[in-house]
């Protein structure tokens, strides 16, 4: 076998950026515009939050594009559909990154497609923002993550929901990291308060029958319930809860319902009102910056509207935030952008004030807590500029920037 | 005493859980052999039905007990008519098939109403027993899966149409030969099948989250419930859903939803390996 | 009965088969002597089928004991009985068929013999059941009495001790019929024979000693000439025959 | 299948092609297109396995990506343990080959057939998925690698030059030895199938009753074609997981175990030809209209493949293969007025 030196691969790499192309993937005409890849699921099982994501990934783009373009230029997506199927996921990452030459790329929403593609961009050099809500514990220079963590969240809502119901917690939780993870803050957090958890049930993302466990629930009698459930097949947890009229007599709080922003749409007002959660964004936020975001938003997308929650709004601000640290680098090159991102800026956004940790790369962030009312989230609370605590206990870029890992967080 | 009770009725409603996801795909594949991979979707469609329908302000349970059968039942006449016809006999080639046929489903569904509708809440409200409350709909669950079965037995049994059926799924040829047309039985069966699929859809609208990819939650249990039970629709489906409907969920309020879903799998797994043929013998002993 | 076996090639004691309520084979006692070939007669549905997938193990018998030469073979799987020298042609042809006449024939040589043999004891085989130009047809789709003769072939091919041929001659024509007359003839002298057969004329060609059976049970067993004149073997027999026939 | 390997056209020209790929890829290709490549590749050698006990043993299974995902499993483990790939790679082949054995034990020795068979396969491999989705938690580790649950194992090692952990192989090597591979495998199942295990093999698929009855023992065939696919299959998986150094519960789910039966079944059962073809064709495609926005890829994929049922029952490379000889047929018989006797054509 004849090895492929270190240059033959930059030569050929080389030739990508010069337009060659071998087979039939035929990229887009190259012209002057910088391309900035988008990576989100169109079809398939996560479409509720990929959909709404792309949206308004092309619409930021068309905003720069509106203001005057970027370093004289303008900006064009290239968009591919990974259709909920990891394996395409790394496909159109080495597509971005290697074919396309991509200035930077803004996807992923499942931690397991953030592992497949992460990876990918840290190898070609390829600016990576994840815009995601996530377990926490990516420690990697190369990407920027702009959602929230558990700790952020969690750490707020648990004695926000104790002071008004009470010490005794049942907690319920997808059988994931995620869940796993959110898990063991709400632990944490509800002990740190002074209260108990009585139980924690896990459930595979599959599941779709839950009587046996809310029957266990009224037999625990606990004072709160906490939720961190996912996904479609539990969906019917809200409504079987419901159903069996507990609504009424044990409150629910979560950290999960609504993340995509399609459970409250889902959920009718009899099932879904009264369910406290805790996120970094809400379509309810009463600041002009939001108004006039939503109402740019309802302009541009008349019918079929997207609808908002903070993966929506977070891929606005990655998009934007992107933007600016492009404008004052003066250059797309990776390394000079990320200086810029690294110098603690503090960008005003739809959702509030957002800074980047230098230390981890995650947003620190404003972070709300409230109500959901006949489909809306009334809020009840704010709280500034909160870190992403669970990322900083194990992640230091400054100290090893060259890190390219997941932590699993542990709190034992 | 009061979480016996609970507990039982729980059982009942896993066990009746599994009789509704079992019932139409057993139709369509114990009598036709065809393996429907779109079963699944055809409970979404269901499901849809049901909430499309409530939406524009239809009564719930017109909705649910006429509407959505009768929707799916057409839908399922016209896939048979488009489709599955070319495919009698064809057991994978009618498993290719209806995988491209899911797909379309949840790809069409999507375009066509989005994949987030709101859906619509349990009706009845909660009933309490003791110091516990369930929802009452759990006993409407229980009467429609008995009502299923008896149905599909008189049916059977006791009417010219069961006759026609049983005499064709038999032997193909000689009902031709006594004048029956045959081809118009089994579009009947797969419509019959399609129509009671989505009558369990509908039932389960107001217990799940109603999105177009919901149906892939489904599907390995609807399948394993049917194979398990083996060939005679009813007391195969009946006989599968009660073991595996009381293990799993015996398991699952002994343990937790992983393992009552890991032991479905495993009594299924020993059932198949002791009773080859499923629970109620040769497939092709086409009894009830 | 009583004798000490060693010269039986099969002795089957109270060998009974049953089906839920029906019970298809009844008690049989039955023995056929090294070298003998013996014919079964009776009507459809007798038992003849089921008694001899009883006796290769294809059917494992509710009640009774199958001997192959004084070794109990009851409840062994089929390929370890079919090992010890039998060879079987089932009612319904039995073969590859999606596979050529030659393939289908070498298939059985070649459990016995290495390659090149087994090449040559194919050739040979369908040589001799008169068969060599289908050799390299799809035999799915050749006729009936070819088919009986390729598979006549393919039996021979395994060089059996016991052969077990259930219904040879239907479906071919005069020329095929007189053909495997003579094959049989010239087989048993080599090898124990059984053969089921309806055709008198074929049965007239080869049989000496004949067992009758009706209902799952041995009816009588005698030389052909006797059951012949059997009124009472004419009667369950050819009566069944004439409703066959109509 | 009469005839021999050493004098069937079709397999020269495949090995050729192979070689030519295999050789040519990494001069013409730039690095994008040859990671394309590998992975259909490595698509194909799973492709492969199922096209054996399938084609070529009458097995039908639903859960071949079982074996997938353990040799993928397997291989992350070990490896991330070992810190070297090459005798993690060989277990990936050999556990769940003896995987396979086990599975194949019970469920042949218990006389399951048909429909029943496919269940039970696709039961074993629910039981799989669900397990290693339930491992999200920290206890679920061994040795030094942390399982993960439905987030999967990240990070797992490239693929290191036998006995040097430090030399990786670069893309194009690897793309070579997994051509490689792919070569060997596809060589290996021609002169496997063609051998004297192979032809009873295939008389086993086309009667079974009648293989038992010329003495041939069907359980312990099936079990050993079993084993072998499962191996393959096994194989296939380690390749992926190194290929993609990141492997998730997906590889266990049904809709691997689906995917290979399509490939396979849209490029004709019986050959081994037609399931590469088979994967290159539907993987490219769902990768092409993901680049395409209009409609929704999956009503678009969804009714191609209802189309392709329709259209070609027997699979692309049958298919062809079919029409190719008829239309010869017809222009031999214009030759000559009397209609050549069908014969029994090599099909792999």
């Amino acid at each position: 076998m004849t090895k492929l030196s270190r240059r033959r691969f930059l030569q050929s790499s080389a030739a990508v950026a010069a337009g060659s192309v071998a087979l039939p993937f035929a990229g887009l005409a190259q012209d002057d515009a910088i391309l900035v890849g988008g990576l989100h699921d169109l079809s398939g099982g996560l479409d509720t939050s990929g959909i709404p994501m792309s949206q308004i990934f092309e619409l930021a783009l068309k905003e720069i594009n509106d203001t005057g373009g970027l370093l004289g230029r303008q900006v064009k997506p290239v968009i591919y559909d990974p259709q909920s199927n990891m394996s395409l996921y790394s496909q159109y990452a080495t597509q971005l990154a290697l074919k396309d030459k991509v200035a930077v790329v803004h996807g992923g929403i499942t931690s397991a497609s953030r592992e497949t593609i992460r990876p990918i961009f840290h190898r070609f050099k390829t600016l990576y923002f994840y815009n995601t809500l996530y377990e926490g514990g990516v420690c990697d220079r190369n990407e920027i993550t702009l959602g929230t963590t558990p700790a952020q969240t969690v750490e707020k809502l648990i004695p926000y929901v104790m002071n008004l119901w009470g010490k005794k917690v049942y907690t319920v939780a997808a059988d994931y990291n995620y869940g796993h993870i959110t898990a063991a803050w709400f632990k944490r957090y509800v002990e740190e308060n002074g209260g108990e958890v009585v139980e924690t049930e896990f459930f595979p993302l599959d599941v779709t029958q839950f009587g046996s466990t809310i029957a266990k629930i009224q037999a625990a009698a606990p004072d709160i319930v906490l939720s961190a459930m996912v996904g479609t097949g539990h969906f019917g947890f809200y409504r079987q809860w419901a159903a069996a009229g507990m609504k009424s007599r044990i409150p629910m709080a979560s950290t999960t319902f609504g993340a995509g922003g399609s459970e409250p749409i889902i959920m009718t007002p009899e099932e879904g009102d009264g369910i406290i959660t805790s996120f970094g964004y809400y379509p309810t936020i009463d600041t002009p910056a939001n108004i006039a975001w939503k109402e740019k938003i309802a302009a541009a997308y008349p019918s079929n509207t997207p609808v908002l929650s903070e993966l929506a709004e977070v891929t606005w601000e990655g998009v934007m935030i992107w933007a600016d640290a492009v404008r004052e680098a003066g250059t797309l090159d990776r390394e000079p952008i990320l200086e810029v991102l690294e110098s603690g800026k503090t960008y005003d956004m739809p959702a509030g004030k957002v800074s980047i940790d230098p230390l981890t790369h995650h947003a620190i962030r404003d972070v709300y807590i409230a109500d959901l009312k006949d489909h809306e989230f009334i809020i009840k609370e704010k709280y500034e500029q909160v870190p992403p605590a669970d990322t900083q206990m194990v992640c230091n870029l400054e100290e090893d920037p060259d890190a390219n890992v997941h932590h699993e967080i542990s709190l034992n | 005493m009061d979480y016996t009770i609970i507990v039982v009725i729980e059982i009942l409603r896993a066990i009746s859980w599994l009789v509704l996801l079992a019932a139409g795909l057993g139709i369509i594949f114990g009598m036709m052999r065809v393996i429907n991979f779109a079963h699944g979707e055809f409970l979404m469609l269901g499901g849809y039905t049901v909430i499309m329908s409530t939406k524009a302000g239809v009564n719930i349970w017109f909705a649910m007990l006429v509407l959505a059968p009768l929707c799916v039942g057409l839908f399922g006449v016209l896939v048979e008519r488009l489709v599955i016809r070319f495919l009698y006999g064809r057991i994978l080639d009618s498993l290719l098939a209806t995988w491209g046929l899911s797909l379309l489903m949840i790809g069409g569904v999507t375009l066509i109403f989005g994949n987030t509708v709101e859906g619509v809440s349990t009706p009845l409200g909660a009933v309490d027993i003791g110091a516990y409350s369930i929802p009452a709909y759990n006993f409407v669950l229980i009467f429609f899966a008995a009502l299923f079965m008896v149905a599909i037995w008189g049916v059977m049994k006791f009417t010219r149409a069961g006759l026609i059926a049983r005499a064709t799924m038999q032997n193909p040829a000689m009902a031709e030969a006594l004048g029956i047309r045959t081809t118009w039985v089994y579009m009947a069966t797969f419509g019959i099948g399609s129509a009671v699929t989505g009558l369990a859809g509908g039932l389960l609208a107001p217990l799940t989250g109603v999105v177009p990819t919901m149906g892939v939650n489904f599907v390995g249990q609807s399948f394993i419930t049917v194979i398990t039970g083996g060939a005679s629709m009813i007391a195969g489906t009946l006989s599968a859903s009660t073991l595996l409907g009381s293990i799993s969920q015996g398991m699952t309020i002994l343990t937790g939803p992983v393992y009552g879903d890991a032991a479905l799998l495993l009594a299924a797994l020993v059932l198949l390996r002791l009773l080859p043929q499923g629970i109620t013998g040769r497939i092709f002993t086409r009894s009830l | 009965m009583s004798d000490a076996d060693d010269h039986k090639v099969i002795r089957t004691t109270g060998l009974t088969m049953r089906f839920g309520g029906v019970t298809a084979v009844d008690h049989v006692d039955f023995a056929l002597n090294e070298g003998e070939l013996r014919c079964l007669l009776g009507p459809n549905g007798a038992g003849k089928s089921t008694f001899f997938k009883c006796l290769t193990g294809q059917l494992t018998p509710t009640e009774g004991v199958v001997e192959f030469r004084g070794q109990p073979i009851t409840g062994w799987l089929t390929h370890d009985i079919v090992k010890l020298g039998i060879g079987i042609k089932t009612q319904v042809p039995n073969l590859f068929n999606g596979l050529s006449a030659y393939e289908n024939v070498r298939l059985s040589a070649r459990r016995k013999h290495l390659a090149p043999m087994a090449r040559q004891k194919a050739e040979e085989m369908l040589e001799k059941c008169g068969v060599t130009d289908l050799a390299k047809r799809e035999v799915g789709l050749l006729a009936h009495g070819q088919r009986q003769l390729v598979e006549l072939a393919m039996v021979l091919a395994g060089e059996p001790s016991l052969v077990l041929l259930d219904e040879p001659a239907a479906g071919m024509t005069g020329d095929e019929r007189d053909r495997l007359a003579r094959l049989v003839l010239e087989l048993s002298r080599n090898a124990s024979v059984i053969v089921v057969e309806h055709d008198m004329a074929f049965i007239r060609q080869i049989a000496k000693q004949v067992t009758v059976f009706n209902r799952g049970a041995i009816f009588r067993e005698a030389p052909i000439d006797e059951i012949m004149r059997d009124r009472a073997v004419q009667e369950i027999y050819l009566g069944k025959q004439a409703d066959v026939a109509a | 299948m009469e005839k021999p390997v050493a004098k069937d056209p079709g397999f020269y020209i495949m090995v050729l092609i192979g070689l030519l790929i295999m050789f040519g890829a990494p001069i013409w290709f730039d690095l994008f297109a040859i990671m394309q490549v590998t992975q259909y590749v490595v698509l194909s050698v799973y492709a492969l396995s199922l096209a054996y006990i399938w084609g070529f043993g009458g097995i039908l299974s639903f859960g071949q990506s079982c074996f997938f995902g353990l040799g993928a499993y397997t291989f992350a483990v070990s490896s991330i343990n070992i810190g070297e790939t090459t005798f993690p790679f060989i277990l990936s082949f050999v556990l769940p080959a003896a995987f396979g054995a086990a599975l194949g034990y019970f469920m042949f020795y218990g006389r399951l057939s048909d429909v029943y068979l496919g269940v039970v396969t696709m039961v074993v491999t629910l039981i799989f998925w669900k397990i290693i989705n339930h491992t999200a938690g920290p206890e679920y580790s061994i040795g030094d690698a942390r399982l993960g649950g439905f987030n999967g194992i990240p990070s797992i090692p490239i693929l290191n030059m036998p006995g040097d952990p430090d030399a990786w192989l670069d893309p194009a090597q690897m793309f070579k030895f997994f051509m490689f591979l792919l070569i060997v495998v596809y060589i290996g199942l021609r002169v496997l199938i063609a051998s004297d295990f192979g032809r009873v093999s295939v008389g086993i698929r086309e009667n079974e009753t009648r293989s038992s009855l010329l003495g041939y023992d069907v359980r312990r065939h099936k079990v050993i074609i079993f084993a072998i696919g499962s191996g393959i299959a096994g194989m296939a998986g380690a390749m992926w997981a190194t290929y993609q150094t990141f492997i998730d519960p997906n590889a266990f789910s049904l809709e691997m175990s689906a995917k290979a039966l399509i490939w396979v079944m849209a490029g004709g059962v019986g050959t081994l030809a037609g399931p590469i073809l088979g994967v290159i064709l539907l993987q490219w495609l769902s990768l092409k209209l993901g680049t395409l926005q209009f409609l929704n890829n999956f009503v678009i994929l969804g009714a191609i493949l209802m189309v392709l049922v329709l259209a070609l029952p027997r699979g692309l490379v049958p298919s062809v293969k079919h029409w190719a000889l008829t239309g010869w047929e017809m222009f031999r018989r214009r030759e000559r007025a009397a209609p050549p006797a069908k014969e029994v054509t090599s099909d792999v």
